[in-house]
């Protein structure tokens, strides 16, 4: 039975008493480098020469027309795809390409995907238990407890994300913009260093956006954070920084309005929005 | 009991047999007007009814020489009696002593016929009827009879048949007549036979030039007599029919080859024919239809259905049961898809329990309806027996025939999917759902046509298998799985992968038969598939794209 | 009213409640009745729970014996072979049956037997087996080893003059016992280890090019060469198909089977197999008025036509037949009681002779060849002179050498060893629990 | 803590209250109450609930599975069979000389297919502890390499649930053949007696009854603990957003793996309780039907609850019982009725209902969570 005292064992230090900082080494240079990476599916190049890099603390929104591989560059970024040539590299230290999706999220890469998923079975409050920054290692999981300060801590997600009512609701219920929160919650949870978000804001309305938008800003400095968006405005709203993506490769970068006016984004992009 | 004969006695018999039908034949006019101008009254004194009587009463020891009596007695009815007698249609009345032909020996009540007039006697109980007994050694012995009356037939290829008969057959008596009968004989292959035939005698009586014969010949028999060659005494003989056995060993080999080939394809015509309705059901709309294997049985039962319609015409019920089988599955599917698939649209895993308990109802209701029992499908003329290509490797027709509908039936398959509106449709629904809806394709109608044409094909292949194997309550559950694993196997939704994976995986099978055995080759091929699924998950082709992740 | 009778069972099953047969007691002789009408099994055993039914109804138009009724208690195994315990428990137990028929495979036989022989109970056991087993509680009224492989063997040398063997069976106990048997016993008759393949399939096997054609093969070696089939049921049509359509003939190479009777052939279209051999004590065809009365009994109870009836039905025929004379003699139907009875008890079989009940619990039974015929029927080439006597224990096999059974007081053992004089532990302990 | 936190919590409560209860009722109708009384519960009856117990383990593991994994194992009759033969051949060689060949070590089938010696995978299950640490760690094993293999390669949904039943399919053919010694058809029975206690008793039949009730009890709160845990609402997340799982961190392979081992463990352990109670084990229960009939007893019971699988298992059991009695042509019509039913119109299972009643008062952990559909879509 000893097995039993190992788990009623109530002095034992967890793993994840200790704060989860990343080892990402930052020092010299960006945090995310891209560089010569090629995708394609049967023949259609996703991913065409694509270099890019995301400077620690930044916000960054990237634009594009559909299929101009914005998805694919993050499926890659967070180990999803692997890429048929080219490196990418968080940090100076690690080679995201030998990781597995897993691993680059304990390392501290959060995604948001463009399609709101969260838990449906489980409640609010137990989704961001699970995001929470632990270890999340098998049998430490098993025997995780509920301790007061992940209370708190889940607590705050839930007031910055603003479902402290919903806590106890089945995620299922909620509805795509709550989701869209609870999804960015879940995000915050996880402390990473590098947040992918692809398309925070469909669906949203009018002051929820203006939240988000709160959010991401406050957000940037202490993580870096890209945005993956299609509505200008928003990205108006934010945006430092801007790519925009065309057919797999980067066709313009530069603050919103000088891309805004470079000629060719207006043909590819701009263009067809008008 | 049985009748053991010396040898000697035995040729005695043969000679006489010989000489009596070369005079029958001479004699065949005159008998045959005779019969004609013969009066019924005048049966008391027809000799064959002292002949038939005569067979009737000896003890089987001297049935022998009853046998030969009615050969060299030249009567032209002898051939039909001799027959009868051969497949045990030869019984005599008990208290009239008459001997009869049974012309239908089924049931309580058989129909009787008159062997001196043909006559029809009409039907008498079978407890007044006492069968003339025959047995394996006598009925050999009749077929040799047989051939060599066969050897004077105008039809060539009969003079072949009968001549490949005599091989292994040949003993002293018969020597003289046949070669007598190479005289005569102008058809060239027909004289190879009769040749092999006598060398094999030869070889056995130690003439060495024989074994030159046979040196070529593949024909188990001439093997059967070289190996007996190498066994005997004769030093010369021995180590050259050694020779000439390792020469037709070597072509052997060639020959074993081409029939494992031959062997593994045709049991993946059968894998292919069984999975590929699955291939669209499975593939394409993403249902686990359990209830795949009842369906295939529902064909199969169609084929014993159609021949109960048809009685004694088991080809023409065969082709027809081909349509037929296809619409009572296809209808059964219909029903299935409507009354229970359509409610779980997007839950597979639902899908299998459900159409697991379908499979249940579905066996369960032949065994009521029906009959727990199999059912007798009786194979056509044109389908039994073999395609000859030597003497070593034959095809056997029906596993042939089979082969060859899997691939029709591929073929068609292909047509429709790439062909036609409804291929296209359901191309469509199956990458879009909703996309395709709102581009005015009916879904729901798309979904009960997919279904129907995979069901209907595992009807067709129902009537395939009914030809190779059981037809009974649990036809389907033999094949469900092996139908599964060849999907998953050659890749869901790719009619190609599945057609690769049926013949590849029967082809393993067959090669690694020989000698792991029946049961550890096939324990291997499951434990290769479930490994090259973990290696490769999606199958041999993977379905590519967005739509797969879907 | 057994259908009232189950309903209540099922409800006890369901447990605290009334064990029925209490009060129900005594009157009727309760005859068990335990055959798979459910399951793979289902094709072999209908028939003979129809059987022994109809056995029961002529019986008691005879009005019974020892003027009770006989009432038949059906329960469905099906094919289940765990289930066979729990039935038979259920039919011993609850139902307090005072014999049971019952049983096809070899595996529901051994499932049963720890059940018969903790409670006491009487199983008539009707179907051809492969032996090394006798029971102071079951009766085997099937063929053993000695009653039918080893006279088809005998036939087939002698009469045929085959010199090269191959058995091929389904890989289970009975072909792998047959097998072991006949390969020691050919041996001991001087053929090599070369001239004998053994091969076998699993169940419901239906490919069977290879093995056809290896048969082929072997059979080309310049001998005599003859099949021996223990292969099972289902196996046997594509077997046949295979063998046909590859152009092996009866006269070729003939091949005897003993697990296919009238009605396997039913499912079969037996043009092609003309003369090919099977071996069993009972054939549809036998031409005796016993068995004509049978066979109209029979279909009158089915009232098919076509119906036809088997080795295993005639087994039942005579097993219930020996439990009638049986209790008759004991004039109870104690179970103790009868069991002594019942040896040395001999009736009429179907074949115009006699059979009877031998100390080991195994019967006399002549042993008939018989010839497939294109009417799906057989037709008898050959017949031992006299009855042959089942024996329990092999003597082909090292391990039953020595052994034998006899049930009859004093030695009463299922597997006395003469070589140590000692009786087998099971059979010592079931003394053992008899003096209890 | 994870073990004892179930027992607090009021649905287990009631599980084992109702279960311990059962337990103490058949045993006290059983001893204390005079044969031919009608409350009399006979040892016929007790090893029937035993056998639907045993059942009930088996469709817990199963549940556990499938319900908070969303992995539809058509195979866990293999780990049941495996655990099975491990403690049939701990009978087997119980039974030493008093086989009918008096071997005292070869088990008779060997004796009379002449076997020499035992083959080394039969060595250690003359001792009790091994064979019962055995009926852990074979289907344990077993499941280990398979998981690994399946879930590091990601085969999820449809394809892992065919593969699940190759593997049974082929241990099935494989168990059939004698060559690997295990009695092939005829699989293993006569047993005489299990530790000492001879199993032709009564006493013997009830303490196993007792055993497998206890045992149940205990992998229940195995079960409870886990899918109570966070472990429990992780493979709750892997069964219905993989990828998002994986996002934030967690080895979803892993955790798959982990689950599967431990039902494949009380799946084992519900086959060594069963064997000694039929008194036999064969390759049948390899069968791919009977696994997928334990599916569907889960599915009739309600998914994702455990509870609801007990009910599923001991209703559709008893109802077997019941129906081969009286109708046993109409009993497949039966079950495969229920099958359709069940799964088109009762998704939820009987569970289902009972929670729609007791709809209102929500308790976090208590309320099954309906897995969501899109498991198969992997």
């Amino acid at each position: 039975m000893s097995i039993i005292e190992e788990l009623s064992n109530r002095d034992r230090v967890f793993e994840f008493l200790t704060p989860a900082v990343s080892p990402v080494d930052t020092r010299h240079g960006p945090i995310l480098y891209m560089e010569d990476v090629n995708v394609s599916f049967d023949g259609f190049r996703a991913i065409n020469n694509l270099n890019m890099t995301i400077d620690d603390g930044e916000l960054r929104c990237i634009i594009g027309p559909n299929g101009a591989g914005k998805t694919t560059m993050m499926d890659i970024i967070t180990g999803k795809t692997a890429p048929d040539t080219g490196s990418v590299w968080f940090g100076s230290r690690h080679n995201l390409l030998t990781m597995n999706e897993p691993e680059i999220a304990t390392l501290g890469i959060g995604r948001k995907f463009q399609k709101p998923t969260v838990f449906e079975a489980l409640t609010v409050f137990e989704n961001l238990e699970l995001a929470m920054a632990t270890d999340k290692r098998v049998i430490p999981t098993l025997r995780a407890a509920m301790k007061a300060e992940f209370r708190e801590r889940i607590g705050e997600v839930l007031e910055t994300i603003g479902l402290q009512d919903l806590r106890n609701q089945l995620a299922g219920i909620l509805s795509h913009g709550q989701k869209q929160w609870l999804e960015i919650g879940m995000l915050l949870m996880q402390k990473p260093r590098l947040l992918l978000v692809d398309e925070p804001v469909a669906g949203m309305t009018e002051q929820e956006m203006e939240r988000t938008a709160e959010l991401l800003t406050s957000l940037a400095g202490k993580q870096s954070v890209v945005v993956v968006e299609h509505d200008m405005g928003f990205v108006r709203s934010i945006a430092r920084k801007v790519t925009v993506l065309h057919q797999g490769s980067v066709l313009a970068e530069g603050s919103m309005d000088q891309v805004s006016n470079d000629p060719e984004v207006i043909k590819v992009y701009l263009g067809e929005e008008a | 009991m049985l009748p053991r004969l010396s040898p000697p006695q035995l040729a005695f018999n043969r000679q006489d047999i010989i000489m009596s039908i070369l005079r029958s034949l001479t004699l065949l006019l005159i008998a045959l007007v005779s019969v004609l101008s013969l009066p019924a009254s005048a049966q008391e004194d027809d000799p064959g009814k002292a002949l038939l009587n005569n067979l009737a009463e000896v003890p089987a020891s001297r049935v022998e020489e009853a046998i030969n009596a009615i050969v060299s007695s030249g009567d032209e009815r002898a051939r039909g009696w001799l027959e009868a007698y051969g497949n045990n249609r030869l019984s005599r009345i008990d208290d009239t002593g008459q001997v009869v032909i049974v012309l239908n020996n089924r049931g309580r009540d058989w129909e009787i016929a008159n062997p001196l007039t043909g006559e029809n006697m009409g039907e008498m109980s079978r407890r007044e009827l006492d069968r003339i007994a025959i047995n394996n050694r006598i009925r050999g012995q009749l077929e040799g009879i047989l051939a060599m009356l066969d050897l004077n037939a105008t039809d060539p290829d009969v003079r072949e048949a009968s001549a490949q008969d005599m091989m292994g057959k040949v003993d002293a008596s018969l020597v003289e007549p046949l070669e007598a009968q190479l005289e005569r004989e102008e058809n060239a292959s027909v004289r190879n036979r009769i040749e092999e035939a006598l060398a094999i005698y030869r070889v056995g009586e130690g003439n060495l030039e024989a074994v030159d014969v046979l040196a070529g010949s593949l024909h188990p028999r001439a093997r059967a007599a070289l190996n007996e060659a190498v066994r005997s005494d004769n030093p010369a003989l021995a180590d050259k029919a050694e020779q000439a056995l390792a020469s037709i060993e070597q072509k052997l080999k060639l020959n074993r080859a081409a029939e494992t080939l031959y062997f593994g394809l045709s049991l993946g015509s059968v894998l292919v024919l069984a999975a590929i309705g699955l291939a669209i059901t499975f593939g394409v709309m993403g249902v686990i239809n359990m209830a795949h294997g009842e369906l295939i049985m529902l064909g199969a039962y169609t084929t014993w259905g159609m021949q109960q319609l048809l009685p004694g015409q088991p080809g023409l019920a065969l082709i027809f049961s081909i349509p037929a089988g296809f619409l009572v599955a296809a209808t059964a599917g219909i029903i299935i898809e409507r009354s229970v698939i359509q409610f779980l649209k997007g839950r597979p895993l639902e899908t299998l329990l459900a159409t697991f308990g379908i499979s249940l109802i579905l066996q369960q209701l032949v065994r009521t309806v029906i009959s727990p029992q199999n059912r007798t499908v009786v194979t056509p003329e044109w389908m039994s027996g073999s395609l000859v290509i030597n003497d070593a490797l034959s095809l056997t027709l029906n596993r042939l025939y089979v082969l060859a509908f899997a691939l029709i039936v591929f073929a068609a398959l292909m047509m429709i999917m790439r062909k036609t509106r409804l291929g296209l449709e359901v191309r469509a629904v199956t990458q879009n759902r909703a996309m395709a809806r709102s581009m005015g394709i009916r879904a729901t109608r798309v979904d009960i046509m997919t279904f129907a044409l995979g069901s209907g094909v595992a009807g067709l292949a129902g009537v395939a298998l009914s030809q190779l194997t059981n037809v009974g309550p649990n036809l389907g559950q033999n094949y469900i799985i092996d139908s599964f694993m060849v999907v998953v196997f050659g890749g869901v939704g790719n009619l190609w992968g599945t057609l690769i994976a049926g013949l590849s995986l029967g082809t393993i099978n067959q090669l690694l038969e020989p000698w792991a055995g029946a049961v550890l080759a096939k324990i291997i091929v499951l434990v290769f598939i479930i490994l090259f699924i973990q290696k490769r998950p999606k199958g041999l082709f993977p379905q590519k794209g967005r739509a797969a992740e879907g | 009213m057994t259908i009232r009778k189950h309903v209540k069972l099922g409800l006890s099953a369901l447990a605290l409640s009334m064990s029925l047969n209490a009060a129900a007691a005594e009157d009727p002789i309760k005859v068990g009745i335990l055959h798979s009408l459910s399951g793979t099994m289902a094709i072999s055993e209908t028939v003979l729970k129809d059987t022994v039914e109809m056995l029961i109804a002529k019986q008691n138009a005879e009005g019974g014996v020892l003027g009770r009724e006989l009432e038949a208690v059906v329960v469905d195994p099906a094919s289940n072979w765990p289930l066979f315990a729990e039935k038979a428990r259920e039919l011993l137990a609850q139902e307090k049956v005072d014999v049971i028929f019952g049983n096809w495979t070899s595996v529901s036989r051994k499932s049963v037997l720890p059940v018969v022989e903790e409670l006491n109970g009487l199983l008539f056991y009707p179907v051809q087996y492969e032996g090394e087993e006798s029971s102071e509680n079951v009766f085997y009224t099937g063929a053993a080893p000695n009653q039918q492989a080893i006279p088809a063997v005998d036939y087939l040398m002698n009469n045929i003059g085959v010199e090269r063997w191959v058995l091929a069976g389904t890989d289970y106990v009975y072909p792998r016992t047959t097998n072991k048997i006949l390969e020691t016993y050919l041996m001991d008759q001087g053929v090599a280890k070369e001239d004998i393949m053994i091969n076998y399939t699993p169940f419901g096997h239906s490919d069977w090019q290879n093995i056809v054609s290896d048969i082929k093969r072997f059979g080309s070696a310049g001998k005599k060469t003859a099949v021996v089939s223990t292969i099972n049921g289902d196996a046997n049509v594509p077997f046949y198909r295979e063998l046909g359509n590859q152009g092996i003939s009866a006269s070729d190479i003939p091949v005897v089977a003993f697990s296919v009777g009238e009605q396997e052939l039913s499912g079969i279209d037996t043009g092609p197999l003309v003369g090919h051999l099977a071996a069993w004590n009972y054939f549809m065809s036998v031409d005796s008025d016993a068995n004509y009365d049978f066979i109209d009994q029979w279909i009158e109870h089915t009232g098919n036509e076509e119906a036809v009836t088997n080795d295993p039905m005639e087994a039942h025929y005579i097993g219930f037949n020996m439990y009638i004379e049986a209790v008759k003699k004991a004039g109870t139907t104690d179970v103790d009681a009868v069991k002594d009875a019942i040896i040395g008890v001999s009736v009429p079989n179907l074949t115009g002779g006699y059979a009877t009940m031998m100390p080991n619990h195994h019967i006399t039974k002549p042993v008939l060849i018989g010839e497939i015929q294109d009417n799906g029927q057989f037709s008898v080439v050959w017949e031992t002179p006299s009855t042959v006597a089942g024996d329990a224990w092999s003597d082909f096999l090292p391990g039953s050498r020595d052994l034998i059974a006899d049930w009859r007081k004093p030695m009463f053992c299922g597997s006395f060893n003469t070589a140590t004089g000692k009786c087998g532990a099971s059979a010592g302990e079931m003394a053992a629990e008899e003096a209890e | 803590m994870w073990l004892t936190r179930p027992l607090r919590e009021r649905s287990t409560q009631i599980f084992l209250g109702v279960l311990f209860a059962a337990l103490a009722i058949v045993t006290f109708l059983h001893v204390a109450m005079p044969e031919d009384s009608a409350l009399y519960v006979s040892a016929y009856t007790v090893t029937l609930l035993g056998k639907y117990l045993c059942y009930a383990l088996l469709a817990v593991a199963v549940d556990l599975v499938w319900g908070y994994l969303g992995i539809l194992s058509l195979g866990h009759g293999a780990f049941f069979a495996i655990g099975g033969y491990a403690m049939g051949m701990y009978l087997m060689r119980q039974i030493g000389d008093r086989g009918t060949y008096g071997d005292p070590i070869l088990p008779d089938f060997m004796v009379f297919l002449n076997w020499q010696e035992l083959p080394w995978y039969w060595l250690g299950f003359d001792m009790a502890w091994f064979a019962f640490i055995m009926v852990l760690l074979a289907p344990g094993l077993l499941a280990l390499v398979f998981g690994f293999l399946a879930f590091r390669s990601r085969v999820t949904g449809v394809y892992l649930s065919i593969i699940t039943q190759a593997l049974t399919f082929a241990l099935m053919l494989a168990f059939f053949r004698n060559e690997m010694g295990f009695g092939g058809n005829n699989g293993l029975t006569d047993f005489r007696d299990i530790l000492g206690f001879n199993l032709r008793t009564d006493a013997t039949r009830l303490g196993l009854f007792i055993a497998t009730g206890i045992a149940l009890a205990i992998g229940y709160v195995i079960c409870r603990g886990i899918v109570t845990s966070k472990l429990g609402r992780v493979s709750i997340a892997c069964r219905d957003a993989e990828a998002r799982a994986r996002f934030l961190g967690y080895r979803v392979d892993r955790v798959q793996l982990f689950v599967f081992v431990v039902s494949a463990m009380l799946a084992g352990v519900a086959g060594a309780l069963y064997v000694p109670q039929v008194g036999i084990i064969n390759p049948s229960e390899f069968s791919p039907l009977f696994s997928i009939e334990v599916v569907v007893w889960v599915a009739l019971g309600g998914r994702a609850t455990l509870y609801g699988a007990v009910i599923g298992a001991v209703l559709v059991n008893y109802a077997k019982t019941v129906f081969t009695g009286v109708m046993p042509d109409a009993w497949l019509f039966a079950l495969g009725g229920l099958f359709v039913l069940v799964t088109v119109f009762l998704p939820k299972g009987i569970a289902g209902l009972l929670a729609s009643r007791r709809k209102g008062k929500q308790d976090e952990q208590d309320t099954p969570t309906a897995p969501s559909t899109t498991e198969a879509t992997a």
